[in-house]
């Protein structure tokens, strides 16, 4: 048998990582992207399975509707990136410090 | 007798308010006059006083004008009491005023300050009036700072001259200090009678005799010493005794007639007066006596040594007043408050004689003071001579002449006191009557004997004064002759001064002395027996060898003591005292408190720096925005572990 | 050890596995590549837990959409691989540190020790005739119309986003050619002949 | 004959203000008439404020020309006015030294004179306000608000380092005054009412708890007072600001520390202010004797008369504070009354003496544009008249009997005693100080021979200079030889805040 | 148990003001496209039109007791009005303000307007959500049609580095906002906010383990902790604050003026629907996580604004530094103090928006004028905006008469009621130091002096509506009762 718990370590683990990949990564903008989709794999793990051990389908909708925000989150993050490389001809995270201070 | 009152203290302050306020349109003229009027007014006013009070003595005037405040529970009241000793300062301080007034017409004639100068002496003789009319401390402070405040003005009157302003400055700070404690000696005296109204004050005087206070914790000293003491203080200052006694002899700065009338005549006697006055407290503090004795001793003595090396004419006077006004000190020390008093009154004509007179010396050599460039002025001057001659032996109490009565009384009143350091004081004043020869003689020789010294051009123009100037000097010194010798026998042993002055029994010297007075011709051939006498004479011969008979000698003794010399010429040194670590230091201080406290502590560290560390702390901060995204998210982790970590501290911390 | 437990942790081991490697890779485009293995693991796991119709979902829309329009934005960027993984070992120390912090933290709470199987007993399956997707479908239109609604605005924002941001007017920036015009030009289009007077060097200053 | 329920208090309180609108509507295209619509609001507002005395019932200590109204009923704060024997002299004073300030800034000020003279209507409303309000959050908006105007008006108008000065003042106040604000709020948590006349009645209230009120109480008025080691904004604010600014500063907001605890700390915190009153007396004399040395080496004539006041405003905190000590020497009241009037009565002859100098050091800096002492000397020669007034103030500045200045530190001194023979000794240390200082600037500015063709070139006051100074001089006198008027005023009010303060809340 | 089964139509009138902004927005869309740039004002008109007529839906669907629809996933009730309608206000004076702005940018297209109109959409979504899903919706809603209107100058380097900050920032927050919402769903077994406060309430402080719940307390507080930081991501308290400073900076000044007026209100809703609704119960929790974020706050955003030479930047962290003071109302805990924080920031948003909006006056064509110097001598050039600006400064300083003191006085006032007297004392000394930066706009507009003699040119209705936003934070000062009141009343504070 397979504990509730053993899902949401899982989920605590890779929502971990995906934290660890936004602030260690010191260059790749693409990769912030990916952490955060992973990040969103993460919470919708731990949706899925609480909506399965306690047999209520209103997690999974809301998994659903997380998948679409995530896809449409993403389009609009690609399309930032795009002009963002369009403007500093580079997605390195260290090259976006023009603001500070 | 309110009205009376009244007349003659707003007489003066009419005057004095026409005079200045409206000084340009009057004229010279009418401001003289109208200055003149007011003094003149309240002088015969309070000759009716006088002859009220003291001939037909009726009862002592004892009423208040107006209510200045009531506070907490207190009332503080402007009123007159008049009573016999009131009503002969009255006289005394009217009579002289007037004669001043008049001899400033002569005296000041082509000055351009002549109406504001009116207006301040009749604002003086206003002044001196509402102290002595006094009938509660609250007046006589005003009294007392007003005369203070005239003194000022009139010191400084010639207020282009460095030295005058100078000189003013230093009188009215020296005065702040006596008043200093003169003010927290009536603060002293609310505290206790819970009341400023003389009356009542000196009524409930016996049954505090016995009070004691303690400033410096542990030590009980008796209340009375300690009121006496302070108010004593304030009689210091106005009164010119050491040690602030510096700024009389800077006060001759001002025009001569302010040096007769202030410094000489009336303001500087106000503090014997007040202790005169004061005299129920004083007698219930023998230590409060003591020390009055022996202040005024040392100032009587030491200051009439200076006369002696001085060689501004009016400098000479003003040591003499100093030395004067020691003997009246001394008076009071030995509780001979009339005494005192008496030779206040009798002071007060000759010397202001003496002033008028040098005065008119002055203005005869064109403004020049200095006596080595004067001599033989007699053929010129006769009537001033004549004057100034009275009036020299008047001070050194040369038998028939005024001071001769009053000063002998003191000697004999300190002989007979009982209080310690009375030796030393009766010891001071007999040499201090040698001194007194001494140096007046010394200037009468000098100004009027001995070959002339002025420059041919001033020759020419030496000329006696005006009547207007020479009629005071008459009037004065007839006074300055006859005044003594009237007035000894009731003012001193027939009761004069009734209740106004008060006299504890086993104090009462005067009662002893009065014991074997057989009036005034008695008196005089009995002086003639006496010491005081013969040191006068002494004093006389030695001037006349030393300054007439062989100039030479002043010159050897000058060298042969010449430490003691220094000592002399610097004035023991008190105001280089006073300039080097009073006045300098508390410059000092003020400067170190500012830069070093206020700018560098409160401002630089408190504030600025204050302001600047937030500043710094900012610039420091915001190197945390360090525009790199991966930090940004770091500090939303770090938060996270923030947030995350406490409760579950807590609440690991419960369970297991 | 039942058959499903083994599955779950090597689908588990896996998923961690291309996770790890999604933020340490070199190469976004391996990055991108280990994001979908990820995505297909999770997939798998959701199908454990018995949530067909999203775990198809993900695999349609994630990694056929999503994960291509990524491919696709890092091809079409040319980015200097050689500067991608340049100091992140000098971060990883406190970087792990802090990752690991958490992780603890959190498992502290999500772990067995709240969520073992004697508090949360995994639930019967459903039966064969169970359609995943149908129940999804009830109360997606009834239930959660309001929710439908507004991610339908939300994709309507993303589109006008996209657009908006990254839609160049081509007249800006692309060029034709008109033959006519270039046969027909003259020489005054051209050349412009231009008197100056001749300067001398003081005036300048 | 008005009315009782006549709105006196906010008509003298809104009138200057939307009068000062006006102005700003004027602009400065009308500048005549921006000068007469000014002078004329300050002096009607001048003239309605007298019927607060002659209409002031002295037989009583309760609050008179009362006004009521709710304002923000959700915290039931209320638009709540009236005035008693400590209030109302202090409400005449501003009037009063409003109209000065208009007169003073008549024809000096160029640039802006429109919102020149619109800040100080303005500021005038405010502070009469603050002295009338009897609400917490009233007096706070009002206290607060006022700091703005001046800000502008030191910021604007002022001198070299006036940008520097303005914010110094504006900070230093304001931290301050923000903690009051949270002493505020707690008494409001206690009470449930920001009504002031509430805080007073606060049952039971433990020391810990008075003596942290007592302190925020204290940042906020210690800073306005200013006692030491706060008062370092003073001299800066004065120096650079205009006449005017300072005058206002020196005679209104100066008192509003002094006000503030009378008002606020004595009778809201009996016990903490008797806790304390130690440092209250020994702040306060340092006031008198450690500024007094500062102020003896200026070589600035503001900063001279800024420090003086410092020094001054020691006595009338000296006064207040030495009452508990009172008690426990004497027992009685009476020695106590006597220090709080002498400090309330040097607070409004200090009004008109700082007032008077700034004004004068004003008259002479429009003609020589300097404050150094050393750029003078010899005045009198070619200003006589305006010398005479000159020194009349100065000798007023060193308590000259009857003048003003004499008969507040009459009274703190006389009552000082009844607490501690030092106390009142170090409090007449002034008689000399006071003196040293100021006559040593008269002597170098004023006497003396012609100093400079500055000097040389003075022309003596004209009229409108001389209708201040005089106005002025009228008042100094007035109230030194017959300050009973006055005074009488208080007893009910002081008779009945003693009372109250004799009695602990512990 | 919301099923398939027993399904009736939802009544969709309490959300037609929503309905009718998503119908507005979508045919403004559409308009758009046809219309040449001469005709944009018709855009902008019919945007303003909306926010009207949603205005005027909502004020006549307006009723005192609260209903629910869409199976109580979404409420409408008078808090939310109230929030609802200072959102289309500060919306339109947003829409004012920024024409010329846009216009002289070429920024003047559809895009923005519809942008804006779905981050009100969004924002609507949010105030009146009662489930976690629909809120996590409207954020979402709100927060990407924010991210595009950052990046959408599009020429503009800082602008769409800005945009990527606010971009990966924010997802990182909605994830870790999504976790916390996952751990509730699985304490509480609903994403109903009604439900979840109703088994919130057995929440016992102090006991780890209630019998009922395994492990409740510590899951409650566990999620607890991430929902707080996605709140206080969308409300920017330190230490989430991070994007603040860049995007108000780099964003352009008409984008910078949205996002920091109507969100603010909208994260605010968001706060009450999770804290004060869904888990009042665990008020002891929060408050104390709230205070280390309000001192922090308060602290960053006032020290670090000192040091700002750029006006946006500055007014960035000012924001942080209100933000801290309206926590000090939230912590309270009680509807009043809930009441206090509503005005507060109600009265910021307009304060903010004014703020914005004299930069957007001073600047034209080709100068951003958002740097402090550009402020200098205002009162020589133009006394009647200086001294709007004035007004609006003192007002965000907190010195009355401006409405400023009263929104720090109630949240004070708030926080002295639960005994955090220090706290109150820590803010008002922290707002001292606050003082500070505004006064040196103040003393740049009054105390010095300028050549700059270029006379200011806005449009006639910018001019009005930012006189009125002025006054009003003025006239609030002197009667700041109704709004209070208000406030209040729609709390339902007794």
């Amino acid at each position: 048998m397979i504990a509730l718990s053993d899902y949401l370590i899982l989920g605590a683990i890779l929502f971990c990582i995906s934290m660890a990949g936004i602030f260690l990564n010191r260059k790749n903008v693409i990769v912030l992207l990916m952490s955060i989709e992973l990040m969103l794999l993460a919470v919708n793990m731990n949706f899925l399975a609480f909506s399965h051990y306690s047999g209520d389908i209103a997690g999974q909708v809301f998994v659903f509707f997380i998948l679409t925000v995530a896809a449409a989150e993403s389009a609009i993050g690609l399309a930032i990136l795009v002009v963002l490389f369009r403007n500093i001809r580079a997605i390195n995270v260290e090259d976006m410090a023009k603001l500070k201070g | 007798m309110e009205t009376l009152a009244l007349g003659t203290v707003l007489g003066p302050l009419a005057g004095a308010i026409v005079a200045g306020l409206f000084g340009k349109q009057i004229g010279r003229a009418g401001a003289h006059w109208v200055a003149i009027a007011g003094v003149a007014l309240s002088f015969i006013l309070s000759l009716v006083v006088f002859k009220q009070i003291v001939l037909d003595s009726a009862p002592t005037h004892n009423a208040s004008v107006y209510t200045w405040l009531v506070s907490g529970g207190i009332r503080f009241e402007i009123g007159f009491l008049i009573d016999k000793l009131t009503a002969l300062m009255m006289v005394v301080v009217t009579f002289v005023s007037l004669m001043v007034h008049i001899y400033t017409i002569g005296y000041m004639r082509d000055d351009p300050g002549y109406q504001r100068f009116f207006s301040y002496i009749a604002l003086f003789t206003f002044s001196m009036l509402m102290l002595v009319m006094a009938n509660n401390f609250l007046q006589l402070f005003f009294g007392w700072e007003a005369v203070g405040l005239v003194s000022y003005l009139l010191i400084g009157f010639w207020y282009q001259r460095e030295s005058a302003i100078y000189a003013n400055l230093k009188a009215f700070l020296v005065n702040r200090v006596g008043d200093m404690g003169f003010l927290l000696g009536i603060a002293a005296v609310l505290l206790y009678f819970n009341t400023l109204d003389y009356a009542e004050v000196f009524q409930a005087a016996p049954q505090l005799a016995q009070h004691t206070i303690e400033i410096i914790p542990g030590y009980a000293w008796s209340v009375m010493t300690v009121i006496c003491l302070l108010l004593f203080i304030g009689a210091m200052g106005k009164s010119a005794q050491v040690p602030l006694h510096v700024w009389l002899p800077d006060s001759m700065e001002g025009p001569t007639p302010i040096s007769a009338l202030i410094h000489a005549a009336t303001m500087v006697t106000a503090g014997i007066f007040m202790v005169a006055r004061m005299s129920p407290l004083f007698e219930f503090s023998e230590t409060a006596l003591s020390v009055v004795l022996v202040i005024g001793a040392v100032t009587a003595l030491f200051m009439g040594l200076l006369g002696i090396v001085q060689n501004d004419i009016k400098r000479v006077i003003a040591y003499s007043t100093l030395s004067q006004l020691g003997y009246m000190t001394v008076a009071l020390g030995a509780s001979a408050y009339a005494a005192g008093i008496f030779h206040l009154m009798t002071h007060a004509f000759y010397k202001a004689l003496l002033f008028l007179a040098a005065g008119s010396v002055i203005i005869a050599l064109h403004h020049e003071q200095d006596i080595r460039k004067m001599g033989g002025l007699y053929k010129y001057l006769p009537w001033t001579y004549g004057t100034f001659l009275i009036g020299t032996l008047a001070l050194i109490g040369f038998p028939g002449f005024s001071g001769f009565f009053s000063k002998d009384a003191i000697i004999e009143a300190v002989r007979a006191s009982q209080l310690a350091g009375s030796g030393f004081a009766y010891a001071a004043v007999l040499i201090g009557v040698f001194v007194t020869a001494l140096y007046s003689f010394r200037l009468l020789f000098l100004v009027f004997h001995t070959q002339e010294r002025m420059d041919a051009h001033t020759r020419e123009h030496v000329h006696e004064s005006p009547p207007v100037v020479i009629w005071p000097l008459v009037l004065l010194a007839i006074l300055s002759v006859i005044a003594g010798f009237i007035y000894i026998g009731p003012m001193l042993f027939q009761g004069f001064f009734g209740e106004a002055i008060f006299v504890l029994p086993q104090h009462d010297v005067l009662q002893q002395i009065g014991a074997q007075f057989h009036g005034a011709w008695w008196f005089m051939i009995h002086g003639l027996t006496g010491w005081p006498f013969l040191l006068a004479m002494a004093g006389i011969v030695t001037a006349w060898l030393c300054y007439q008979k062989y100039p030479e000698i002043p010159g050897r003794i000058q060298n042969a003591l010449a430490p003691l010399y220094r000592l002399l010429e610097r004035k023991y040194y008190f105001d280089d005292f006073n300039d080097a670590v009073l006045a300098a230091g508390s410059r000092a201080i003020g400067r170190e408190l500012w830069h070093g406290g206020d700018e560098k502590m409160i401002d630089g560290v408190m504030v600025n720096g204050t302001a600047g560390s937030v500043g710094w702390l900012s610039t420091v901060v915001r190197q945390v925005q360090s525009g790199y995204l991966y930090h940004y998210a770091f500090a939303i982790i770090i938060g996270l572990l923030l947030l995350l970590g406490w409760p579950l501290w807590s609440l690991f911390g419960r369970t297991s | 050890m039942s058959a499903e437990r083994i599955i779950f942790y090597i689908f588990a081991t896996t998923l961690v596995l291309s996770a790890l490697g999604v933020i340490t890779a070199r190469n976004p485009v391996h990055a991108a590549l280990l994001l979908v293995l990820a995505f297909f693991t999770s997939a798998a796991l959701w199908l454990l837990l018995e949530a067909e119709f999203l775990a198809i979902v993900l695999v349609l829309v994630y990694v056929g959409a999503v994960m291509v329009l990524f491919l696709f934005v890092v091809m079409m960027l040319d980015i200097n691989i050689a500067r991608m993984r340049e100091g992140f070992a000098r971060y990883l120390p406190v970087g792990a540190l802090v990752a690991v912090l958490i992780v603890v933290q959190m498992v502290l709470v999500v772990g067995s020790r709240h969520f073992g199987l004697e508090h949360a007993p995994a639930p019967a399956r459903h039966p064969a005739d169970y359609s995943n997707t149908e129940a999804l479908g009830r109360v997606l239109y009834t239930v959660y119309v309001y929710p439908f609604e507004i991610a339908a605005a939300i994709l309507l924002v993303a589109i006008i986003a996209a657009i908006a941001l990254t839609l160049r007017k081509r007249t800006q920036n692309t060029k034709y050619q008109n033959p006519s015009e270039q046969v027909l030009v003259r020489r005054e289009d051209r050349v412009r002949i231009v008197k100056m007077p001749s300067e001398k060097k003081d005036e300048r200053s | 004959m008005m009315p009782a329920d006549f709105p006196l208090l906010s008509l003298v309180i809104w009138l200057p203000i939307f009068g000062g609108l006006l102005v700003l509507a004027l602009s400065d295209k009308y500048t005549q008439a921006v000068r007469i619509v000014s002078l004329s609001v300050a002096t009607l507002t001048f003239l309605l404020t007298l019927p607060l005395y002659t209409q002031f019932n002295m037989t009583t200590a309760d609050m008179q020309f009362v006004e009521l109204a709710p304002w923000i009923s959700t915290f039931n704060i209320n638009y709540h006015l009236g005035v008693d024997g400590i209030s109302m002299p202090l409400i005449l004073l501003t009037s009063f030294s409003t109209v000065l300030v208009v007169l003073a800034g008549w024809r000096v000020i160029e640039y802006k004179l429109a919102q020149y003279m619109a800040a100080f209507l303005i500021m005038e409303g405010l502070m009469i306000g603050v002295f009338a309000a009897l609400d917490a959050v009233l007096f706070y908006v009002l206290w607060e608000s006022m700091l703005v105007p001046m800000f502008l008006i030191i910021g604007i108008w002022g001198g070299q380092r006036r940008v520097y000065a303005a914010i110094k003042f504006f900070l230093y106040t304001l931290i301050g005054s923000v903690l009051m604000l949270v002493a505020f709020l707690y008494l409001y948590y206690r009470t449930d009412s920001f009504a002031i006349l509430d805080f007073h009645q606060i049952p039971q209230f433990d020391l810990t708890a008075q003596i942290l009120v007592f302190l925020a109480f204290l940042t906020a008025f210690a800073v306005k007072v200013p006692m030491w080691p706060v008062h370092t904004w003073l001299p800066d604010a004065h120096v650079e600001a205009p006449t005017g600014g300072s005058v206002i500063l020196a005679a209104i907001m100066l008192k509003m520390g002094a006000y503030g605890f009378l008002r606020f700390s004595l009778p809201i915190t009996p016990d903490a202010s008797q806790a304390l009153d130690w440092l209250m007396i020994t702040l306060s004399l340092i006031a008198v004797v450690y500024i007094g040395l500062v102020a003896l080496v200026q070589e600035d004539m503001k900063k001279l008369i800024a420090y003086s006041s410092i020094s001054h405003m020691g006595f009338v905190t000296l006064g207040f504070f030495i009452a508990f000590d009172i008690f426990e020497n004497t027992g009685s009241m009476q020695g106590a009354a006597l220090g709080v009037e002498g400090g309330l009565i040097q607070m409004l002859s200090h009004g008109f003496i700082s007032a008077a100098l700034f004004l004068c050091v004003g008259v002479m800096y429009d003609r020589v544009h300097s404050r150094n002492i050393s750029d003078y000397g010899g005045v009198v020669n070619t200003m006589p008249v305006f010398a005479s007034f000159m020194v009349l103030f100065a000798l007023a500045n060193t308590g000259l009997p009857g003048t003003s200045g004499f008969v507040g530190e009459f009274m703190v001194i006389l009552s000082a005693i009844k607490a501690n023979f030092w106390y009142a000794a170090l409090a007449a240390t002034t008689l000399v100080l006071g003196a040293a200082y100021t006559l040593w600037m008269v002597k170098r500015v004023i006497f003396g021979a012609i100093a400079n063709q500055n000097v040389a070139a003075l022309q003596d006051i004209n009229a409108r200079e001389f209708l201040v100074l005089a106005l002025l001089a009228v008042a100094v006198l007035g109230l030194g030889l017959w300050p009973k008027p006055v005074v009488d005023v208080m007893h009910p009010t002081v008779q009945h805040l003693l009372e109250h303060i004799s009695q602990s809340k512990l | 148990m919301n099923s398939a089964a027993n399904f009736v139509i939802p009544d969709f009138l309490p959300a037609a003001p929503e309905i009718f902004v998503l119908g507005m927005a979508c045919l403004i869309l559409l308009v758009d496209v046809y219309l040449s740039q001469a005709r944009r004002w018709i855009t902008y008109a019919l945007a303003q039109l909306t926010l009207l007529g949603a205005a005027l839906l909502t004020i006549m669907l307006h009723q005192a007791e609260p209903s629910f629809t869409f199976n109580d996933s979404f409420i409408r009730d008078a808090m939310g009005g109230v929030l609802k309608l200072f959102i289309y206000l500060v919306t339109g004076l947003v829409f004012i303000y920024s024409r010329e702005y846009l216009k002289s940018r070429d920024l003047y297209r559809g895009e923005y307007f519809v942008l804006s109109l779905f981050a009100v959409l969004g924002m609507m979504v949010l105030v009146s959500a009662h489930s976690l899903l629909t809120l996590y919706l409207g954020l979402e809603l709100l927060s990407l049609s924010l991210y595009t209107m950052v990046a959408l100058q599009r020429d503009s380097a800082v602008a769409s580095e800005a945009a990527m900050k606010y971009f990966v920032l924010g997802a990182i927050a909605s994830g870790m906002l999504l976790y916390g919402m996952s751990i509730l769903y699985g304490v509480t077994g609903s994403l109903n906010i009604a439900e979840i406060s109703r088994s919130a309430a057995q929440f016992t402080p102090g006991a780890a383990m209630p019998a009922e719940m395994p492990g409740g307390n510590t899951l409650f507080i566990f999620g607890l902790v991430f929902i707080i930081i996605g709140i206080a991501f969308k409300l920017g308290a330190v230490p989430f604050h991070m994007w603040i400073p860049d995007v108000y900076h780099g964003a352009p000044t008409a984008v910078t003026l949205f996002l920091s007026s109507a969100p603010k209100i909208a994260a605010f809703a968001m706060l009450m629907r999770l804290l004060a609704e869904g888990l009042g119960a665990l008020h002891g929790e929060w408050q104390t996580m709230l205070i280390i974020l309000a001192v922090l706050s308060m602290a960053v955003g006032n020290i670090i604004a000192i040091a700002q030479g750029n006006m946006k930047r500055m007014l960035a962290y000012s924001a942080i530094a209100h933000v801290g003071f309206l926590l000090l109302g939230v912590l309270n805990g009680t509807l009043a103090g809930y009441s206090a924080a509503m005005f507060y920031i109600l009265v910021y948003a307009l304060m903010s928006a004014g703020g914005f909006g004299m930069i957007l006056l001073l600047s034209r064509a080709g100068f951003e004028a958002d740097r402090l110097e550009d402020f200098k001598g205002l009162n020589q050039r133009s006394p009647w905006y200086a001294f709007m600006m004035l007004l609006l400064m003192f007002s965000m300083a907190g010195i009355p008469p401006t409405v400023g003191f009263f929104a720090k006085l109630v949240v004070l006032q708030a926080a002295v009621e639960v005994g955090l007297v220090w706290l109150a004392a820590f803010a008002v000394l922290m707002s001292v130091i606050g003082a500070y930066y505004y006064l040196r706009i103040v003393k740049l507009m009054y105390f010095d002096r300028t050549e700059e003699r270029t006379p200011l040119s806005a449009p006639y209705d910018m001019r009005v509506a930012l006189s009125a936003n002025g006054l009003a934070v003025l006239a609030l000062g002197v009667f700041p009762g109704p709004l209070l009141a208000l406030c209040n009343r729609v709390l339902g504070v007794g």
